[in-house]
């Protein structure tokens, strides 16, 4: 029951904020609400219940609850958390409250700009606690509609157009992805057939699904999921989608929403269709380079700090494709930490990058310059934030790209004598070392742009017209520390989550410490 | 629990002054201070005590099928670590001391020392690391601090640029070494250097074991195994070749100083650049299995080593002089790795630390009594205005140029060139040739700067530093001399001994190079109110920078540009804005059958009719 | 001369549809497509009547639901007549014209 | 309580209104209306006591008018799009009144407000009908009362070009309609589909052309009910220019009796062997075909009704979706949800949201300059309720989750999924996505855009239209959550 509560706290905080009563103020304690009982829910949740090589089962999903909704094709709300989705929703929380936080002040009894926020929310929530094919997606969609309000309400730029485009783009993906999911659905025997994942997966187990078109469903289910994560070329709606949106809504749309996607792969896909995982693997290991090197390249060219972020935002998406298709646990781990991981830091920068330009009018790399001087606790942030995207250690990002790189590597293992790649005495690496060296270059190119984008924009001379400015009041500044805090907390200790995704993922739980080894 | 000690005080201390004390300069320089000399107390204790290992899971995974990881966050100190901890913590508290005079006033004080404190962190981190991982943490971590400790002075562009290209540099050598650290574990699944010699010999015993069944496959397998290590191998050096500013990824490290003088003694002389050495000599155990990827490291090291100095020749900047100078030896020591004489390599690291950081701090000294004036041209007589400082850079040089018998840099630099005369000739004479050229530019500098008439109206102002300032300096003399000794040598476990060097009488030569050097340098310096050569393909660096430019501008901004380009206009222009123009054009067209007329509508209604009667009837 | 056979019936039937079909597509006057209009009911009745002429029950009788079926179609068409004539004549007052061609104010 | 009461007690009650109207001048109009609505509201409650009762050897009636679920379904459904579109009719009455110019206030509205007593009983029992000549009848009766209602604006050129155009084309589709029904009883010897079906099954073979004739004619005059492509040119223009009250009934009434027709015919075809392939490409073919003009012609649309008359076309493509997963396919599954109770699920739930965005349409109407998107821009500000309520009823029409709408597309392509109709699919998939550009357009006009100058004042609304806009708002987001009840209606839902 405390999973429908979870739901209903932002659902209602949006009814709320619509009316009228104090939108902002209602929003903050909702969204502290939701973080507050996510949390408390991620304490109470024991990961040493499950056993990570069965089948998952309401012993990996704690606090599971079902309402029938259309019984007769085993359709219901049924929700239940793991780990990973204590994980999700603690982020959404966490990035909710700090992008209510961040929305600017004219907006401050604006009651519809708030429940729009809230709804992206809610469906993240709802999308995270689903155990219900039909309800994680439908979740999902239902931030569909608030973000094109937001962004062509309130958004900046070419605003129509970004709506437009990103609605469209999303809204043909998710179809994509419901034909996907139905195909997965209706390819389970008609005795078994239902949408409780739950019970889905010890069909599967069983071998409901064997004779199953695996591969097709799975490239179905990538394309739908792929757009919604921006994978390589399904991903321009994301940089001028990002560009144009409010700030708390391109916080929320960039570091929760769009963790919708690798999430539902990480909880559908590959746990139904394994098999056809494995076969679509080199199909998406090209693409996920594309993402990697390709994106990363034209986030080197873009000239304003919006659009950067928003291709930084696409291409780091490649690091969570390379560990889902790793099909190993710990390239997976990776992926499901970094889900974390590039949810906070892409909030923590797109939040700056706001008030960069709610401060200064313009986020085009060469009008602005030496900002440090003026704005010190802004250029702090903006550096750690940073310097998590690039992967630096000490941020939780880097540990997710690390065990991305050790799984993907891993996998196909250059063991000397157990498995050797290629014939002769030229090392041949697979398709997947391959993507980890295209990973690894990755990470030197996000370097090249985040570090030129903030010597442009921090750094250096600081020209006249920017001399007037100034750093956020103090009251407003904790949003930036907490998304920072929280990503050194995991960069720092990742068991912190590691130990409670891990047995979703098929990893055995940590053995208790050992000391001096 | 000593070693979480070392370790963890700076980070406190690091993440006290951020959160707390920033708004106080003086306080947080010394928090940062309490904290280095904390760590440098405990070093010490580390040092007296026994060898010892800590650590805790930080990452495990237990994978069934597959390999699986476990990385710790372990510390280890042995032999090799403590000696390194006390260079760290010794140098490092010196220069903080240093730098409460350096640094006063500053606006930036407290951030500077914040980051200093953070570097201590980083780099006792990767001197304490007992695996592959952690050390590539701390190793990124120390890239950053220098990163920030660079661009300290941000509003200078000058600053802004060599701190980014000095991250930029790293990183590139980074992908290299974690590329390496994935093929270690991929072929022994684990990355704790303590396992790795285990894994090797498990791998070769098996390879041996298989020689007698199936000796075809077995050799094959040998091979393999031979060029797994060596690509490996290559990696992690490509990581040492980064952050030891080794050719092709040295250029770096002269601009890195741009950042404060005390920040160039401790990161860009002392310790920081010598981490890519203490990582080699740390893995020294893998470089016998790859023959071929020693050669390229003891190659790389010496053509460094060679192709600096030449450059310091010509540069008129003090600190850039000793940028070089720090090229030029860290290139011997990477050579003396790759020439399987990684004691030698370590001995000079740690003579080099002691007396690098006197010469940079001197050199800090120098430009705090000039008003920020770093042109050696622009000085002059300096040696009655900074005695101290004239005496103790002295004392720097000497042991830099390698004065025979009497300073610990001709000790480390004999034993590396020992190594090199067993094993090659060109490498050995090349190894010669630089020492000549060190002596010849270190007296270049000397003569520039304190002797002759004060060229500059800041050279006639020029002023002693403080007592902080020179305290330091006077300490840090005194082990530039005595620390190639014999009886210091054998308390740090240093490997001084002189390997096998055939006929070649190495001491002799070596201080005739550094007899012809100075001479040399007397002959065109002395009495010189400028400099009378002109190499320009020497001053301009042998055009590195302008090379790389080129080579950036034509590589990775012309292919982020066609990226961008074909992002904006073929994927986003022509196939999802095409494909929405076409459906959106397909209903404008749609839209024709609806030209109002009912009788059309009658005749599209009865042609689709017999359409579908057609399709009935066929 | 042979008898006349349904397929007879059916032909005439078929040519009345199309004819009715080929006036509306090409007449002009609405009132003249109105009437082509009734020739294709009345095609249809024609056929119906033959239908049920040649379904004979066991008895011999015609099989009167196809002939009940006419005299549906005749009522039904005699309303849509007196509807549709109305409308014809609401709309000549308004526009002046009962041109088909004319009449196309709503288009795209 | 027999069911054939229904429909007498509707057309009772349909007389009555036009004979009093008739005659009792001084009786304000709108009273008609209140008592057709409660009158129609009563049956609505009666429904739910009849008793379908079994088959008796003596029940003639029963051989051409069905009891069964989908027949009580529709009926309910044409009572509930009648009481409401009477509701909608009420708020328009300003607009007809403007252009039939009776010789005093009132005068000539009373038929406009009787009429659609008269459809909803001609739907009613095309909800029963199963035998040919009461499927003609009672569609006759619908059609013949729409050519008045399309055309009631007698001075509005608008009204009367749709009225003749509804005219003639309707009357053609009628002709192809009985020219089919006329080849069916004469291949089948029968008029009552429950003889047909075995009839025809028992033809030899090399009849199967003929019977596919029939089927062909036959499907063209649904076709046009139900604004199938390419027999929908007529719907934009005829949309437009009748009145909306009556533009909603069409949409919604006509096209739900179309297929409760079309799938009692096709019920009888497919049961004929011979007949299954070729109707199969030729329902994908008019599938698509549909799917592709409705949603892509949408596109350009400037006008809001037009829109929606699109927007009809375009789900009449989804129907047709649910349609043809009755087919058999090879490799292929039955449909999750019954084929009938996809269609009736889906009708139900694009009742409720066409009939809000015309009720919206309705009641801002008199307040705006025209119909034309654009006119409803800054709509937002002006009423926030009217907004909202349009912006739910789009989003449905578009298909987002947690809208009844949602739901209906869900079980389509659940069952088109389920026969592997890929071809289907993919073209849905377009049309969704296209779908989801023209039906955001207004609520970009609505949301994003200022209110035209001089256009800024708030917009009155009356007690009943609030309500109405309410409720089926919330009736939407309802069933968009929990769909079970209104499946429920529907006996063949399980």
């Amino acid at each position: 029951m405390a999973l429908y509560l979870l739901i209903l706290l932002p659902l209602l905080g949006a009814v709320l904020a619509l009316l009228g009563v104090a939108p902002r103020k209602v929003s903050l304690l909702a969204s502290l609400a939701t973080l507050g009982l996510g949390l408390v829910l991620l304490l109470g949740y024991n990961p040493r219940l499950a056993d990570p090589l069965s089948a998952p089962s309401a012993a990996q999903f704690q606090y599971v609850a079902d309402l029938p909704v259309v019984p007769s094709i085993g359709l219901g709300l049924k929700v239940g958390v793991d780990g990973l989705g204590l994980m999700m929703v603690v982020l959404a929380g966490l990035v909710s409250l700090c992008a209510v936080q961040v929305a600017p002040a004219e907006r401050e009894e604006d009651g519809a700009y708030f429940a729009c926020l809230l709804f992206i929310t809610a469906g993240c929530v709802g999308a995270f606690v689903s155990l219900d094919l039909f309800f994680f997606y439908a979740f999902h969609e239902l931030a569909l509609i608030p973000t094109f309000l937001l962004i062509g309400i309130w958004g900046h730029g070419e605003r129509v157009a970004a709506a437009w485009k990103i609605t469209i783009y999303l809204a043909l993906g998710s179809f994509i992805l419901l034909i996907g999911l139905l195909w997965l659905y209706l390819s389970f025997p008609a005795e078994v057939r239902t949408f409780d994942l739950l019970k889905l997966y010890q069909f599967a187990e069983r071998g409901a699904l064997e004779g199953a078109p695996q591969k097709e469903i799975f490239l179905v289910l990538l394309a739908g999921f792929g757009v919604l994560i921006s994978l390589f070329p399904f991903h321009t709606w994301a940089p001028q989608g990002y560009a144009a949106a409010p700030t708390p809504a391109a916080m929320l749309h960039a570091g929760v929403l769009k963790k919708f996607g690798l999430f539902g792969l990480l909880r559908v896909a590959y746990p139904l269709l394994p098999e056809g995982a494995r076969e679509a693997t080199g199909i998406l290991v090209v693409l996920l380079i594309g993402n990697l090197l390709w994106v990363g390249l034209a986030a080197i060219a873009q000239r304003s700090l919006d659009s950067l972020l928003g291709y930084s935002s696409v291409m780091h998406m490649g690091y969570a494709f390379l560990g889902l298709a790793s099909l190993s646990p710990i390239g997976q781990s990776g992926t499901a930490l970094l889900l974390f991981a590039h949810g906070l830091s892409v909030a923590a920068l797109f939040a700056i990058m706001g008030e960069v330009r709610d401060r200064t009018g313009t986020t085009r790399l060469d009008e602005l310059g030496g900002l440090a001087q003026r704005m010190p606790f802004l250029s702090v942030c903006f550096g750690f934030a940073m310097f998590a995207s690039i992967g630096l250690p000490g941020f939780a990002n880097f540990v997710s790209e690390l065990l991305v790189f050790f799984g993907a590597f891993g996998v196909d293992g250059v063991h000397v004598g157990k498995r050797m790649a290629g014939d002769g005495l030229w090392i041949i690496f697979s398709p997947l070392q391959v993507g980890v060296i295209a990973g690894l270059w990755g990470v030197v190119i996000s370097a090249v742009y985040m570090l030129r984008a903030y010597r442009r924009i921090f750094w250096g001379v600081l020209p006249d017209a920017l001399r007037e400015q100034t750093d956020p009041p103090l009251a407003a500044r904790w949003p930036y520390a907490l998304l920072i805090v929280g990503l050194m907390a995991i960069g720092f200790w990742p068991r912190l989550l590691l130990d409670v995704i891990k047995p979703g993922l098929g990893v055995q739980p940590t053995p208790a410490a050992q000391a001096g080894r | 629990m000593l070693p979480w000690l070392v370790l963890l005080a700076p980070l406190v201390a690091a993440g006290v002054i951020l959160l707390v004390t920033r708004g106080s300069r003086a306080l947080s320089a010394w928090i940062s201070v309490g904290a280095v000399a904390v760590s440098f107390v405990a070093s010490v204790a580390l040092f007296l005590g026994p060898d010892l290992r800590s650590s805790v899971d930080w990452l495990r995974f237990d994978v069934l099928e597959g390999i699986s990881l476990a990385v710790p966050f372990g510390v280890t100190v042995d032999s090799l670590s403590k000696t390194m901890l006390l260079v760290v913590t010794g140098v490092g508290l010196l220069v903080h001391v240093y730098s409460l005079g350096y640094m006063h006033g500053d606006r930036g004080e407290a951030r500077y020392f914040a980051c200093l404190s953070l570097f201590m962190f980083s780099m006792l981190g990767i001197v304490l690391a007992d695996n592959f991982v952690m050390m590539f943490i701390f190793w990124e971590l120390v890239g950053a601090s220098s990163y920030l400790l660079i661009g300290h002075w941000f509003e200078r562009p000058s600053a802004a640029e060599a701190s980014k290209k000095a991250f930029l540099m790293n990183r590139i050598g980074d992908f290299g070494f974690m590329f390496g650290i994935l093929l270690i574990w991929g072929m022994f699944g684990t990355v704790v250097f303590a396992d790795l010699p285990g894994g090797i010999e498990r791998l070769i015993g098996g390879v041996d074991a298989m020689r007698l069944t199936d000796p075809v496959q077995a050799a094959t397998l040998s091979k393999r195994l031979t060029s797994f290590l060596t690509l490996a191998v290559l990696g992690i050096f490509c990581g040492a070749v980064g952050k030891s500013a080794q050719m092709p990824l040295h250029t770096w490290l002269p601009d890195a100083m741009e950042g404060p003088t005390p920040v160039s003694a401790l990161i860009h002389a002392a310790t920081m650049v010598a981490a890519g050495v203490y990582m080699l000599v740390r893995v020294s155990f893998l470089l016998p299995f790859a023959p071929s990827a020693m050669t390229v490291i003891a190659w790389v090291g010496i053509i460094t080593a060679f192709v600096a100095a030449l450059m310091a020749v010509q540069q008129d900047d003090i600190k850039r002089v000793l940028a070089y100078s720090t090229l030029s030896q860290l290139g011997y020591m990477v050579s003396a790795v790759g020439l399987a004489a990684s004691g030698a390599a370590m001995f000079h690291l740690f003579t080099h630390a002691f007396f690098k950081a006197l010469l940079f701090l001197a050199a800090g000294s120098i430009i705090h009594g000039m008003h920020h004036e770093q042109d050696i041209w622009q000085m002059g007589g300096l040696k009655n205005k900074q005695v101290i400082t004239f005496f103790t850079f002295l004392v720097g040089a000497l042991a830099l140029a390698g004065l025979p018998y009497l300073t610990s840099g001709f000790y480390s630099k004999d034993a590396i060139l020992y190594a090199a005369a067993g094993k090659s000739i060109p490498i050995f004479v090349l190894g010669l040739i630089t020492a000549f050229l060190t002596a010849f530019y270190m007296t270049r500098l000397f003569l520039a700067v304190f002797f002759g008439k004060p060229r500059s109206e800041k050279a006639k102002t020029a002023h002693e530093s403080p007592l902080v300032m020179w305290l330091p300096l006077v300490i840090l003399a005194v082990p530039s001399v005595i620390f190639g000794f014999p009886f210091i040598t054998s308390a740090f476990q240093l490997d001084a001994g002189h390997h096998e060097a055939g006929a070649i009488p190495v001491p002799m030569l070596a201080a005739l190079a550094f007899l012809l050097g100075v001479g040399n340098g007397l002959w065109i310096y002395a009495r010189r109110e400028h400099d009378p050569i002109r190499i320009s393909l020497l001053a301009r660096k042998f055009y590195f920078d302008e090379i790389y430019a080129g080579l950036v501008r034509v590589t990775q901004d012309l292919a982020a540009r066609i990226a961008g380009f074909l992002d904006r206009y073929l994927i986003d222009g022509l196939l999802v804005r095409g494909a929405s123009a076409l459906t959106f054009g397909a209903g404008f067209v749609l839209r024709f059958f609806q030209v109002g007329s009912a009788q059309s509508y009658a005749m599209v209604f009865a042609l689709g009719a017999v359409l579908l009667l057609w399709v009935a009837l066929r | 001369m042979s008898a006349i056979t349904l397929n007879d019936y059916l032909l005439v039937s078929g040519i009345l549809f199309a004819v009715g079909l080929f006036g509306v597509l090409v007449r002009r006057n609405i009132i003249v497509i109105y009437m082509c209009l009734e020739i294709m009911l009345n095609a249809a009745n024609l056929a119906l009547v033959a239908f049920s002429r040649f379904h004979v029950a066991p008895d011999g009788m015609p099989d009167y639901h196809g002939q009940a079926l006419v005299f549906f179609i005749i009522t039904v068409a005699a309303a849509e007549v007196a509807v549709g004539l109305a409308i014809i004549v609401a709309l000549y007052r308004t526009r002046q014209t009962t041109q088909i061609d004319e009449i196309n104010k709503l288009q795209y | 309580m027999n069911p054939l009461y229904l429909e007498t007690a509707v057309i009772l009650l349909g007389l009555g209104l036009i004979l009093a109207e008739a005659f009792a001048e001084t009786v304000e109009k709108r009273t008609f209306a209140w008592v057709a609505i409660a009158g129609l509201a009563a049956v609505l409650v009666l429904t739910f006591f009849v008793d379908p009762g079994t088959a008796a050897p003596g029940d003639n009636w029963r051989r051409f008018y069905a009891t069964d679920g989908a027949a009580m379904f529709f009926k309910r459904f044409a009572l509930v799009t009648t009481i409401l579109v009477l509701l909608m009719a009420l708020d328009y009455l300003p607009v007809v009144q403007r252009y039939i110019a009776g010789a005093r206030p009132g005068a000539g509205l009373g038929e406009f407000l009787t009429l659609p007593v008269f459809t909803c009983a001609g739907l009613m029992w095309m909800a029963s009908a199963k035998d040919l000549t009461m499927i003609f009848v009672s569609l006759e009766l619908v059609t013949v009362s729409f050519y008045v209602l399309v055309a009631y604006m007698r001075r509005n050129s608008a009204s009367l070009e749709a009225g003749v155009k509804y005219l003639i084309l309707g009357a053609l589709s009628t002709g192809f309609l009985v020219y089919g029904l006329v080849w069916t009883y004469g291949l089948s010897g029968h008029t009552a589909l429950d003889q047909i079906g075995p009839a025809l099954a028992a033809l030899p073979p090399e009849s199967g052309g003929a019977v596919f004739f029939a089927f062909v004619l036959v499907l063209v005059g649904l076709g046009f009910k139900i604004a199938a492509a390419p027999f929908q040119l007529w719907v934009p223009d005829v949309y437009q220019g009748a009145p909306t009250p009556i533009t909603a009934f069409l949409s919604v009434g006509s096209k739900a009796a179309g297929f409760i027709v079309l799938m009692r015919v096709l019920d009888v075809f497919l049961s004929v062997p011979s007949v299954v392939p070729k109707a199969g490409l030729v329902l994908v073919g008019v599938t698509v075909a549909t799917l592709v003009y409705g949603n892509l012609a949408a596109l350009p649309q400037t006008n809001l009704k037009r829109l929606l008359a699109y927007s009809s076309i375009a789900h009449a493509g989804y129907l047709l979706v649910a349609v043809t997963s009755v087919l058999p396919s090879a490799g292929g599954t039955p449909p999750p949800i019954p084929m009938g109770a996809t269609v009736a699920f889906y009708l139900g739930g694009y009742l409720l949201m066409t009939i809000l965005a015309f009720a919206v349409m309705v009641a801002a109407g008199n307040h705006l300059p025209g119909d034309e998107i654009i006119h409803f821009n800054g709509l937002a500000k002006r009423s926030p309720a009217l907004a909202f309520g349009l912006l739910v009823g789009m989003a449905s029409l578009a298909g987002v989750p947690f809208t009844v709408g949602f739901f209906g597309k869900f079980f389509v392509f659940a069952g088109a999924v389920a026969r592997g109709q890929w071809l289907l699919v993919a073209v849905g998939t377009v049309a969704v996505a296209c779908g989801f550009y023209y039906y955001l357009k207004v609520v970009r006009a609505m949301y994003f855009q200022p209110p035209v100058p001089g256009q800024e004042t708030a917009i009155p609304l009356s007690g009943p239209t609030r309500a109405v806009v309410v409720a089926l708002a919330a009736l939407i987001l309802f069933l968009g959550v929990w769909p079970q009840p209104a499946l429920n209606l529907f006996p063949g839902a399980r």
